[in-house]
């Protein structure tokens, strides 16, 4: 097993994905002859205006919105941004509450303490051990004052996906609106607004083989929102700034070709991530899985390593050409373990040595042979090294592990 | 890997005296698994001088080359030296240190002198005995 | 005179520059396999950040300052609000007076009427008819609780570039933050943020050959800003979200473009830009530049033509091909006159015909021939149709003419 | 021009019965400069109905097609007939018109209502005399 011709293996599709050869394609004639301002009334505003409407009728098929709906912004976590923020100033005199989940994107927890700032009061509801929010809990946790709850389509750093339509059920019965932070599904599983049930969901282009650089925020109409950015009245007025065109064209192309390809790109990752799911655990001992075993995101192969770090298991990968992620290293990089581990109940130390592998549509079976080969033998060594190791071969070597 | 110097890559990837000492004359434990890096350092020590150094470290790269570093520093140096041996220092010897590292260093250092004075405790008490 | 074989002329660069070739060029790389998240810690994630690192040292070097003191946003927009907003609410329990210029672009200016609804206070430091502020006045509007100063280096619209460096000597001296919004003059003419003595400065790099998307905040060392975009901990905490690497490395690039040949480019546009501002009058009647005479951007000609209204000239001109802008119609799209002309105090229906050619790099002189014949025709047939032009031309015709 | 319709577009390039009419039967002016758009109307009335309409327009695109658009559908009409041209209808049959242009298509069917009511006035003011 293992080709020997293997030098290079990503496998960090959940920090960003590669863009694809067609969505540069249809990107380029906007770097080039149409470079216009689509604010602008003559021939090149309008090529400029017709690329960017196209775009968002295209984002708007993807989620089974309309398009006046969306609005293009520049990233996943500005569309989280102007969400959270927007979403409950516009509402603040019917009340001061917001409701998150712990396991949200720091895009997400930290525009919720920027709320707490400005006299808003948060709640954050708990998770299970495999990460899900339990509808119930959000009920509980609504007041009377309550204007806003947040709960992410899917982690990507777990995998696991939320009962976003039970929550909305409960939020709809409430009146309070809800956000769900899509980034890590549209594009990647089938995402329908008007059947989640949401009134406010976020997505990035670079989550689903898109561009960087590009977000979108969808509201369902009527519903209010303070723009985070002031200007000109573009997006509508809720997100000045001169269009990033380009990027929004390579977004409207790549949710074109998401959804069209959907089923066939979620087998493909699915074989591959579900092989790493088991051969992994089997080749390495104590090596255990994060996250839901059926409500998984596509490609989603997350693990805790005991007794070792996770960030020097990255480093050992890549000295062997393979890419992938350590907790929230990628977004954080912070010295914390993983506030979405702790969140389901893992001790600080198995939280230390978390290893996410996101599949790519890009990925081969030649490539997975590659990395389970790679990962006993990096494991091994690490655990030669680790006081922690060796406590445990002193002590009792079949006793349980810790955690899960 | 740009975030971290070519030093520091080097004594991840090939750390020096990794292991543990039989009968050490000194340990010092630094840090712990809840925090993220967690090092033991193990001495031998003959005429005053650090006759051997091991270590193992549960922890991030920096932390492991940290941990070399310092054990490839303290070897063959007198008790004195060693003791002398700053976070500052050992960052500097790696090339630099991410700023987010900087606590790596500073428990390396810690750990050694912890074993130091391990042993010196241990002498004091054995000569009081 | 007039190459008969031209057809298309975009004389509209105040808008948005054309991408240089090399630009693009230097950003292909990062659409492709360097497609990498910069904050990963791995081979992908090292290209990505080195990439990010060079352009910061590129934008750091047109503009004179660190790269450490140098963040990249997603527009001249963000830039404007982060400061503005950001500067302002760091600085909330030491007072909350803000002043900016009548003139701002309305991301500075709608920014601060946001700080109003914060319970900031704002003063509009007036201009004079050239469109110049007065930094007495400037001085004249500080007290003792004034937090933060905001003053463009030169307004798009008009071209008057302002005494950025003697308004800096008054906010020093009172020890109140100066931010300026340089969008419209850093790549075009020499920037440098030591020189001007102020404290924040923005810039956007679609005003000068680069791409759309990205712009970035310089804001001097030491100074506290409060971010605009929670998340993750990318540009240093203060600005998150998955950076946006071919746009950055385009901004980087055409930062080191416009450095390099910033003399010969305003010599070539300013040689077509007097052409226009010398010729037109000549041809037009009652065609009057706009703005100042001597402080002024490199390509601005800017004109009120009277008894029309600028967007039908935009239009008549846009069927010949010839693309410009009527006031600020490019970031507004509202009805109403220019609030920089009205500031400058030229009444309304002569500012209603307001009339901006911008000339760029690529402008040539037939271009110019071609639109100094095209334009006496197009105004006159508007004329023709125009109620208040008749009236004008039954009354004294040699009487004098409104405004300026 | 997307933003506009052919229609639009066609009224404003080539617009219809631009003009002023000697000794008109009735003007009516509405909109002003300061707001940007004006329109002068000027009719030729004969046995009830309107023998020839002109108008002068300043403003934008949409007004200048707006005032053509009404001049041709007032044209032939009777007096009653042209009073029912309503703002909706112009824009209706000019495809639709930019959401902040609606004004614009007000202000075209209220000046031909104030022509039409001048030569009335001026009528009944002549009867009377
Ligand atoms: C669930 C989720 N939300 C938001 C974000 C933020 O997206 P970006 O970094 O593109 O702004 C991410 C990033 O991976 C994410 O996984
Ligand atoms: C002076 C000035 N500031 C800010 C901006 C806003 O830039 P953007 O539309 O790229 O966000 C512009 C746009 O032309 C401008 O001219």
């Amino acid at each position: 097993m293992g080709d020997s011709t293997i030098t290079k293996v990503y496998l960090d599709n959940a920090a960003t994905t590669p863009l694809l050869p067609e969505v540069l394609e249809a990107m380029l004639p906007y770097f080039g002859e149409a470079f216009g301002n689509p604010s602008c009334l003559h021939d090149w505003g309008d090529r400029a205006r017709e690329a960017i409407d196209a775009a968002r009728d295209q984002v708007a098929q993807l989620i089974g919105a309309a398009p006046e709906e969306i609005m293009f912004t520049g990233s996943g976590t500005e569309s989280n941004n102007l969400a959270i923020k927007g979403l409950a100033l516009a509402q603040q005199n019917k009340g001061k509450h917001v409701v998150t989940s712990a396991i949200e994107h720091f895009s997400v927890l930290h525009s919720a303490r920027t709320l707490e700032k400005w006299g808003f009061e948060l709640t954050e509801v708990p998770v299970d051990r495999y990460g899900v929010v339990d509808p119930e809990d959000v009920r509980r946790s609504i007041r009377k004052d309550t204007v806003l709850v947040s709960v992410m389509h899917a982690n990507s750093e777990v995998g696991t996906i939320e009962p976003i339509a039970e929550i909305a059920r409960v939020t709809r019965e409430k009146g309070v609106v809800f956000h769900t932070d899509a980034v890590a599904t549209a594009g990647t599983i089938p995402v329908d607004v008007r059947e989640l049930g949401v009134d406010s969901l976020s997505l990035a282009g670079n989550q689903f083989y898109g561009p960087k650089g590009v977000g979108a925020l969808w509201v369902r109409k009527g519903v209010r929102l303070i723009p985070l950015l002031d200007g000109g009245v573009q997006e509508g007025g809720r997100r000045a700034g001169t269009e990033n065109v380009p990027g929004i064209v390579g977004l409207g192309k790549a949710a074109e070709l998401a959804a069209r390809h959907m089923v066939t790109r979620i087998e493909h990752v699915n074989h591959l991530r579900d092989r790493l799911l088991i051969e992994l655990p089997a080749r390495v001992e104590r090596m255990v899985v994060t996250g839901h075993t059926e409500h998984r995101l596509p490609g989603n192969a997350s693990f805790c390593v005991e007794f070792i770090e996770g960030e020097s298991v990255l480093m050992m990968l890549n000295s062997r050409g393979i890419a992938v992620t350590s907790g929230s290293a990628c977004t954080s990089k912070a010295l914390k373990a993983s506030h979405v581990l702790l969140a389901m109940g893992l001790p600080h130390e198995l939280a230390q040595g978390s290893i996410l592998f996101s599949v790519g549509i890009a990925n081969t079976d030649e490539e997975i042979d590659y990395v389970v080969d790679a990962m006993p033998s990096i494991v091994d060594r690490l655990r030669q090294m680790s006081p922690l190791y060796s406590k445990f071969t002193r002590t009792s070597k079949g006793g349980k592990h810790a955690g899960l | 890997m740009p975030v971290y110097s070519q030093q520091v890559m080097d004594h991840f990837m090939n750390p020096r005296n990794v292991g543990e000492i039989e009968n050490p004359d000194g340990i010092g434990e630094e840090g712990n698994p809840v925090c993220g890096d967690m090092m033991t350092f193990y001495i031998k020590v003959k005429d005053n001088r650090l006759e051997d150094v091991k270590f193992k470290t549960f922890g991030c790269g920096a932390a492991i080359a940290v941990s070399s570093m310092v054990s490839e520093m303290a070897k063959g140096k007198t008790l004195e030296e060693a003791l002398k041996i700053t976070p500052k220092i050992v960052a500097e010897e790696l090339g630099g240190l991410p700023k987010n590292k900087f606590h790596c260093s500073n428990l390396g250092a810690q750990a050694l002198t912890r074993a130091i004075k391990d042993y010196l405790g241990k002498k004091k008490a054995g000569g009081d005995k």
